[in-house]
């Protein structure tokens, strides 16, 4: 029987950049073939190039058997390929429903959409597959792992027997995780074809049935689960050893940074969505909060820096209450942020590296003197950041979105630090960059924690958080619930306390 | 009263509101000894006015729901104006209409063109467009209207119009030949309290209306349907929701930006042609869209870019731009205050009640200045009357504008194969 | 304090035939900027006889230009008569919309021609400025009386420099008349086109009044303007003008009369409709041109009469006066007496009443009547 | 580095040089269509600007337009769009004339008293309507076109007619608008200044003084913009607000700055006809508000870029008189060809934005690769 896929010698070019190089992939009927490959390997593009979005320069695309030149989507749903992308792709305004039949709309006369149909559908493939979602609701109602059922409702609702599904473990918790899994083992009972990628290793043991590695746009080989154990595959992706957070000799003093007191913000309709948190923060140590997206981490982190106001409780920083201090005076008592979102909270795009590293310390020295900018004191502190923090550029003066999602990640980090913060707010400060980009990002925290630094350090990467934090609490709707020690506490442990589950279960 | 409001389908809740409106107007105008408010001309001429603002936020509907910033909309309401008035010449009324829809998806395909193609800035490609409309009406101008009798570089000759319509029962129209009983009118002679007022309103709205006032009118529920129950409409919104997630569904969102931007200048390119009908001037003369463009995008964005929504801005624009103009003697405009002061009094109420402070106040204030000037008064300057359309819409958007939800992508880039 | 401006107005002479030759620049030529030598020979030639001559006029219209089948239209019809009959030729030219570079186009005017026009009070400033730089060039404005009342005593802005003014209060004084005359329900409108610009289309307003009140004392006249100053929306609105006609026929008005510029083709139309539709005729009454004659052919048999503002002749006249050599600077007046304005009977309506206007007429210019220029 | 240089000046002059091109071109084949002469028009076009006179005359209408375009473009650079600048400036033009006439200053404090009243009405104004937006989330595009029929229709029309009683009124020759300025509150003109290079300036044209003004407001525009932490805030705030949020810029404090500055510029937009004329006439010169919106685009909201754009719509303003005289063309085509402009150059400046951002993707991943391996 023919290969489900095909690719051979796929090529995509993008300015300044081989994302794929010449590469070669088979993927069997009914299996779960898994791709590896760190930041920027070219997962993605490969997938988008199977997937019909983007057409390769070169190589030929085999479906079951027959060569096929896609040329968009359409071509590929045609086919019978669905895909999951690495970021939602839904409509937060319009219905569930709306956003499943999008592209496949059961019809009526008069070109009129026929709803009812397309519910009864939707109803049926969410049963079929234990996916439970209600038609009706407004997309941006439901929860982070809601949404990823409706990304993969509207892959099925098609009818796809390829699926390909891009980081899908990305924003879910492990219990979460599981619940995917069953999902992808029932469609692969039921005869479906999975392209899955991950490069969470043990994940991929777990699921897979085959294993492709890319690295640098290449492939590097493909496996069996049986025969590797995650280190291999960490070899082969990277090409060394995959590094791993590691705090260290704890270097956590008596001395408060920040300190955050019965702390409450509300959100809509007057509900807390931070609620009543009591918190402190010491010089040299990094204190994790761990947490299902939307438990209130990003409203916290809001007010700590300043751009949400808390509607009671205590904000200290270094002695001083900043509860109802502007940003820019806080930032200049010594608070530092790494946002977790760096396009939208982190960066001015289509500005110069030399100004981007000035954003956020624009009334500090030397980027300015008195209400004067002195660029050569941006183009300085650039260029140290750049040559510190290892930012990869040809020089300061391109504009920031010529940097790969690392550097930039670098240069934002490298920004903060130059400036020598007392507290430091790290939120998801490695998300989606490559291994090195994570790892010089850990040696950074690290070692601006043994001068004395002190790091509240949101993360979704639970490995990160345990690794790096001296001290983890667990957020839940908008509470603190836990507090644990990262010695002794498994991202299982962790994932049943951020769901909710140790809690009911009475666990410590 | 609240909970059976509540339990009112929205067309019928809007009914009961609108009723209230009517019976203020009605009780008011007796206090300025004026029959102005609730005349049927009054009506008549608020949907006349309404027509092309209507049209052109129409326009900016589809143009915007497909994530297209149309601030070109004035520019292509002049192509309209200038090709409605030329279609209608030279092969009538209804030809004029076409003619000039044609006109202004000409301005859409070219915004379409800029902003979609090549990704330029929607604002800049709008303003570029308003900029070359009117010079590009006016060469035509001197090229073809001057050859005409009566024509000229600035000004056409007089157009034909399209037909009216009375419906039948309801007003009194024909039915295949039978002069049908004119009901609404028995009663609106009657002389009764609020009830005549009320049914000569709405007689204003179904007695000579136009065809293509009624066009224009369908098209709001059209719009609606096309938008809310068809693919095309779905396919239309998530160009101005979240197109890549489109992409990724194979829809051609270049294709249905196209669609939507041309629509968008088509409607515009109508709303034109209407005023350079009989309805409104008759001519084509420069200038003469008077900025309704950009007035339509106000409507837009007070209507919530739903096409109900447009229709009431339009209404509230055009109300007292009609009753404004035919207040001949001030005292309807004078009467006027008084509503706006009730209004506002609605609107405390409505603050008080949300406990929204400074809504209450500002909503205190402001009728309390009207009041004032109502009781301290027995006329009102002209100016006043002018203005007094824009001063509402700014009023009511500084009460409800944080209520509004545009399209998420409206106006940002999109670029197929990025995502 | 607008009486004696009146006065200047209504006669041709006072101020302007007094003051004495004093402060014309020589012609101290400077350097460069004068293109041609005009010789003065050119200016003055002694044939007065419709021969080819060879001077050139420079007409600049006001916004919008040629074309407006009144007011321009009519300075149109002047020149056009001049070309014919005096042999001058000519270019035309109007400004921007914005209003902004109407001094440039005097200016590029007086370089080509002999003389140079400006169609409307709003080039007053302007000429009077580049009438000062260019003495060899003669200027002329309509509808200003070029006289410089910043001045003491007043005197006209230049030896070089006339103002055709008009007295549109006596001729709407007389279709004043023609509407209570002709009108049935003793209800009688009038639009103007944007009020508080100088008082300008008041005075349409005044004479209109006026002239109605005097036949009938009981008439009841409407009147409302569609915009104010500085918004000049209401010469190009006929949409507006439309509405507030129909009201006006609505209330019981038959006649309504137009100071409006283009704005006029929407009263037409009004008029057209509205007697369609209730069956009984409602007249219009045009304005500047007989606009039996230049509006369109559908509207004609509701054009009662229009108030003539023989632009066209003073244009002409004015062209004729300076070939001839004796042009007036400052104001000349064109008023009843010298047919300067008037009404038309084009279409035949008025002429049942004829009679009673060329009494009213006569009255006037004899000054048994005195025209007031403010309503 | 010189290579460079020229590669990125290059880049930088295609794509105006690209619309002009284009818009010469576009405006060729109309012109042909409709019977004239293209090369002709040209002609007479350029040879007309050749005068010093005319140079004069396309000062004085770049001027206006020049901060018309500033002030549009300090919107645009907090990507705010000022429509209001329309009636900012009508508003403050009257306002300054009114007040301008019953003061008596010596005449450096009266034209400065005079500019300074322009500036405060128009920076309120327009600062207004930042406030509707920051507190009441009034879309800034609606509440300045709601504001500009407010002025225009609105309180100019009240207050010409409350204000014009000092003046004298007549149709027939006396001044129409607010009571004169005294001769202390005039800006001279400044032809001395430009005979100092050429020649005197002849047909009494009058260079403006506010030329000068323009040009210190253009001056100081870039100043702030570019070397003050004032505008480092602004231009961050303008290009990614929640960056610049988080970044200590509060985008609230600078939408409502933003919409100050750019009402104060506009309330000089009409100071050119009022420092000439003294007086707010009942027909000041309109649509400057809107011109200056596509002179801002035109010039991209860089200082010298809206000076480029001022001047180009000056001369094509000016060029229309002279068409109409020569009769070369009709001067319809002077209005096809900005619009034309506009759209090629936005076009592009698009088109060139793009490579210019591929070229930066690539120069970055090649400095990726030759460094030593992506694993750390
Ligand atoms: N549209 C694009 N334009 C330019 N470069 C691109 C584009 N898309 C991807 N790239 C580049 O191609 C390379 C491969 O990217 P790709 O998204 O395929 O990586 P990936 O393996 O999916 O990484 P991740 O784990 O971060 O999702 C990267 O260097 C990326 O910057
Ligand atoms: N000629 C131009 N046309 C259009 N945009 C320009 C032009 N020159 C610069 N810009 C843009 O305007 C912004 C500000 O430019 P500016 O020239 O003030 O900065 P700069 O080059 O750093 O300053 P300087 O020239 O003083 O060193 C920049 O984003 C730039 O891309
Ligand atoms: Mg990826
Ligand atoms: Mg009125």
């Amino acid at each position: 029987m023919a290969p489900a896929i095909e690719l051979t010698g796929i090529t995509k070019r993008f300015p300044g950049v081989v994302a794929n190089d010449d590469i070669h992939l088979e993927v069997a009927e009914g299996e779960i073939h898994a791709i590896c490959g760190e930041n920027g390997a070219g997962k993605s593009t490969l997938m988008k190039i199977l997937y019909g979005m983007q057409p390769p320069d070169s190589g030929t695309i085999r479906i079951q058997g027959d060569e096929v030149e896609l040329h968009s989507p359409a071509q590929a749903i045609e086919l019978g390929i669905g895909m999951v992308h690495q970021h939602f792709m839904l409509a937060d305004q319009l219905t569930v429903l709306e956003n499943v039949i999008l592209g496949a709309e059961p019809m009526r006369s008069l070109g009129r959409i026929d709803f009812q149909a397309g519910r009864e559908h939707l109803d049926e493939v969410g049963r079929a597959y234990g996916l439970d979602i209600n038609a009706d609701d407004l997309v941006e109602t439901l929860e982070v792992g809601e949404r990823q059922r409706v990304e993969i409702i509207k892959v099925l609702y098609r009818g796809a027997k390829i699926l390909i599904l891009d980081e899908p473990t990305a924003v879910l918790v492990p219990q979460e995780v599981d619940e995917l899994f069953r999902n992808i083992r029932e469609l692969k009972a039921s005869g479906a074809t999975i392209l899955f990628i991950d490069h969470k290793l043990d994940e991929v043991l777990e699921i897979a049935d085959t294993i492709t590695v890319l690295r640098q746009g290449r492939t590097v080989g493909t496996v069996k689960p049986g025969e590797v154990t995650a280190h291999d595959l960490a070899e082969m992706m990277i090409g060394s050893e995959l590094p791993v957070p590691d705090a260290g000799a704890s270097t956590v003093t008596e001395e408060v940074a920040l300190e955050l007191s019965g702390l409450r913000v509300a959100g809509e309709g007057d509900r807390a969505v931070v609620d009543d948190v009591t918190l402190s923060v010491h010089r040299g140590e990094i204190v994790g909060i761990a947490g299902v997206e939307g438990n209130g981490q990003a409203e916290l982190v809001n007010a700590i820096i300043g751009i949400q106001d808390p509607d009671q409780g205590v904000i200290t920083l270094l002695g001083r209450d900043i509860t109802h201090v502007s940003v820019r005076h806080r930032r200049e008592m010594g608070l530092g942020y790494v946002p977790q979102d760096r396009h939208r909270d982190g960066l001015l795009l289509g500005f110069t590296l030399w100004e981007n590293a000035a954003l956020g310390h624009q009334t500090e020295k030397p980027y300015s003197r008195g209400p004067w900018l002195s660029r050569l004191g941006m183009r300085g502190r650039a260029n140290r950041i750049k040559e510190d923090f290892d930012v990869r550029t040809p020089n300061i003066e391109v504009s920031a979105h010529a940097l790969s999602g690392g550097n930039q990640q670098k240069l934002i980090v490298g920004r903060e630090m130059v400036a020598d913060p007392a507290v430091l707010i790290a939120n998801h400060p490695t998300r989606g960059i490559d291994v090195g980009a994570q790892a010089a990002v850990w040696d950074d925290i690290r070692d601006a924690r043994s001068r004395g630094l002190a790091t509240l350090l949101v993360s979704a990467d639970l490995d990160e958080l345990i690794g790096l934090s001296d001290t983890i609490v667990v957020m839940l709707r908008g509470r603190l619930v836990a507090r644990l020690d990262p010695n002794d506490v498994t991202p299982r442990d962790l994932g049943a306390y951020m769901t909710g589950a140790a809690l009911e279960a009475g666990a410590p | 009263m609240r909970a059976a409001l509540d339990r009112l389908p929205s067309w019928a809740r809007w009914m009961v509101y609108a009723a209230v409106g009517v019976l203020v107007l009605t009780v008011v105008q007796g206090f300025d000894d004026t029959e102005r408010l609730t005349a049927v001309t009054s009506s008549q001429a608020m949907l006349r006015w309404a027509v092309p603002i209507m049209l052109a936020g129409l326009g900016g509907l589809f143009s915007e729901r497909a994530g297209v910033v149309n601030i070109g909309l004035e520019g292509m309401l002049i192509l309209g104006t200038w090709f409605g008035a030329w279609g209608a010449i030279n092969y009538g009324g209804w030809a004029g209409l076409v003619i000039g829809m044609g006109g202004g998806a000409i301005g859409g395909l070219i915004h379409a063109i800029a902003t979609v193609s090549f990704g330029v800035d929607h604002i800049i490609s709008g303003v570029a467009i308003n900029v070359t409309a009117p010079g590009v009406a006016r060469f035509l101008s001197s090229e073809i209207l001057t050859g005409y009798d009566g024509g000229s570089i600035t000004q056409s000759p007089r157009t034909p119009g399209v037909g009216r319509f009375t419906f039948p029962f309801l007003a009194g129209g024909d039915l295949f030949g039978w002069d049908t009983p004119d009901v609404l009118g028995w009663f609106a002679r009657k002389d009764w309290f609020f009830v005549s007022d009320i049914t000569g309103l709405v007689r204003g709205l179904v007695a000579q209306v136009s065809l293509a006032t009624m066009i224009a009118f369908a098209l709001v529920p059209f719009s609606a349907w096309l938008m809310w129950r068809t693919r095309f409409g779905l396919r239309l919104r998530i160009c101005g929701e979240h197109p890549t997630g489109g992409e990724t569904q194979g829809i051609n969102i270049y294709l249905y930006k196209y669609f939507g931007v041309v629509i968008s200048g088509a409607l515009a390119g109508l709303g034109g042609a209407f005023i350079a009908s009989p309805e409104l001037s008759g001519i084509y003369l420069e200038g003469q869209t008077n900025g309704r463009g950009f007035i339509g995008l106000a409507a837009l964005i007070f209507g919530n870019w739903r096409p109900g929504g447009i229709m009431a801005g339009a209404l509230l624009f055009g109300y007292p731009f009609g009753v404004g103009l035919r207040d001949l003697d001030g005292s309807a405009s004078h009467a006027l205050l008084l509503v706006n002061t009730i209004a506002l009094l609605a609107v405390l109420a409505w603050a008080l009640n949300r406990r929204r402070r400074i809504d209450a106040g500002l909503a205190a204030g402001l009728g309390l200045g009207a009041a004032v000037w109502y009781f301290l008064s027995t006329t009102v300057p002209d100016w006043w009357i002018a203005i007094l359309p824009f001063v509402i819409v700014l009023v009511v958007l500084v009460f409800f504008s944080q209520r509004l939800r545009m399209p998420r992508a409206d106006g940002l880039p999109y670029r197929k194969g990025e995502a | 304090g607008d009486d004696e401006e009146t006065e200047t107005v209504a006669e041709p002479e006072p101020a302007a035939a007094e003051p004495e030759p004093d402060p014309e620049p020589e012609p101290e030529t400077t350097e460069a900027p004068e293109p041609e030598p005009e010789p003065e020979t050119t200016e003055a030639p002694e044939a007065p006889e419709p021969e080819m001559t060879d001077i050139s006029v420079g007409l600049v219209f006001d916004i919008g230009g040629r074309g407006d089948q009144s007011f321009n239209d009519s300075a149109a019809a002047g020149i056009e008569r001049a070309a014919a009959e005096l042999g001058i030729t000519f270019t035309e030219a109007s400004p921007e919309p914005d209003g902004s570079n109407r001094g440039e186009l005097l200016q590029l005017a007086a370089d080509a021609h002999d003389i140079v026009i400006g169609v409307g009070f709003l080039f007053e400033g302007d000429a009077a400025a580049v009438g000062a730089e260019n003495p060899d060039t003669r200027f002329g404005v309509v509808d200003s009386a070029m006289l410089n009342f910043g001045a003491d005593p007043v005197a006209p802005y230049g030896e070089n420099i006339a103002g055709l003014v008009f007295a549109e209060h006596e001729g709407s004084f007389l279709v004043g008349a023609a509407a209570a005359l002709k009108s049935q329900t003793g209800k009688i409108g009038f639009i103007g086109g944007v009020a508080n610009v100088g008082g300008l289309i008041e005075r349409f307003e005044a004479g209109f009044n006026a002239g109605a009140r005097t036949v009938n004392p009981d008439i009841e006249i409407i009147g409302d303007y569609i915009t104010e100053a500085p918004d000049f929306d209401g010469f190009n609105a006929p949409d507006r003008a439309k509405e507030i006609a129909l009201a006006m026929y609505e209330e019981g008005a038959d006649i309504v009369y137009h100071a409006a510029g283009g704005s006029g083709a929407g009263l037409f139309q009004a008029a057209l409709e509205q007697s369609e539709a209730t069956g009984s005729k409602v007249w219009a009454i045009g304005v500047d041109s007989d606009q039996y004659h230049t509006a369109d052919a559908g509207v004609r048999d509701y054009i009662l009469t229009s108030m003539l503002k023989r632009v066209d002749v003073s244009i002409f006249e004015m062209i004729k006066s300076v070939i001839d050599g004796t042009m007036q600077p400052g104001p000349t007046a064109y008023d009843l007496s010298v047919d300067g304005v008037g009404y038309s009977t084009s279409g035949g309506f008025v002429d049942d009443i004829a009679g009673e206007l060329e009494a009213l007429k006569a009255q006037i210019v004899s000054g048994d009547i005195a025209v007031p220029t403010e309503p | 580095m010189t290579e460079r240089l020229t590669h990125r000046l290059m880049l930088a002059s295609a794509a105006p040089i690209a619309a002009v091109v284009i818009a010469v071109v576009l405006s060729s084949i109309v012109l042909l269509i409709s019977g004239s002469n293209p090369l002709a028009a040209y002609a007479d076009m350029v040879q007309h600007a050749s005068k010093l006179e005319t140079q004069v005359d396309i000062l004085n209408r770049a001027t206006p337009l020049y901060l018309s375009g500033v002030a549009a473009a300090i919107g645009f650079r907090m990507n705010l769009f000022n429509i209001g600048v329309e009636g900012q400036y009508l508003l403050a033009f009257i306002v300054a004339a009114h007040l301008g006439a019953q003061v008596e200053l010596p005449s450096v404090l009266h034209i400065a008293f005079i500019l300074v009243v322009a500036m405060a009405v128009g920076g309120m104004f327009s600062g207004a309507a930042g406030v509707l937006k920051v507190t009441r989330g009034v879309n800034e595009v609606i509440s300045t076109i709601m504001l500009n029929a407010v002025v225009i229709s609105g309180l100019a029309a009240w207050w010409i007619v409350e204000w014009q009683a000092g003046g004298e009124i007549s149709a027939t020759g006396g001044r129409v608008g607010t009571e004169p300025i005294a001769e202390s509150g005039l800006l001279p003109d400044i032809n001395s200044w430009l005979e100092v290079f050429t020649r005197e300036v002849g047909l009494g044209k009058k260079l403006t003084g506010m030329l000068v003004v323009a040009l210190v407001v253009g001056v100081v525009y870039h100043v702030i913009l570019n070397r003050t932490v004032f505008g480092f805030d602004l231009r961050s705030s303008g290009a990614n607000p929640t960056a610049s949020h988080v970044g200590g810029v509060s985008p609230k404090r600078m939408v409502v700055i933003a919409m100050t500055l750019s009402g104060m510029v506009a309330g000089l937009v009409g100071m050119t006809e009022l420092m000439d004329t003294g007086y707010y006439p009942s027909n000041p010169i309109s649509l400057l508000g809107f011109t200056g919106i596509a002179v801002a685009l035109l010039g991209r909201n860089h200082p010298a870029g809206v000076a480029v754009a001022a001047l180009i719509f000056g001369f094509l303003d000016v060029s229309s008189g002279i068409l109409q005289i020569s009769g070369a063309a009709s001067r319809e085509i002077v209005e096809i060809m900005k619009g034309v402009i506009i759209l090629t150059a936005v076009i592009a400046y698009e088109v060139v934005r793009r490579i210019r951002e591929r070229e930066e993707a690539a120069a970055a991943a090649a400095a990726m690769a030759a460094s030593p391996g992506a694993d750390a």
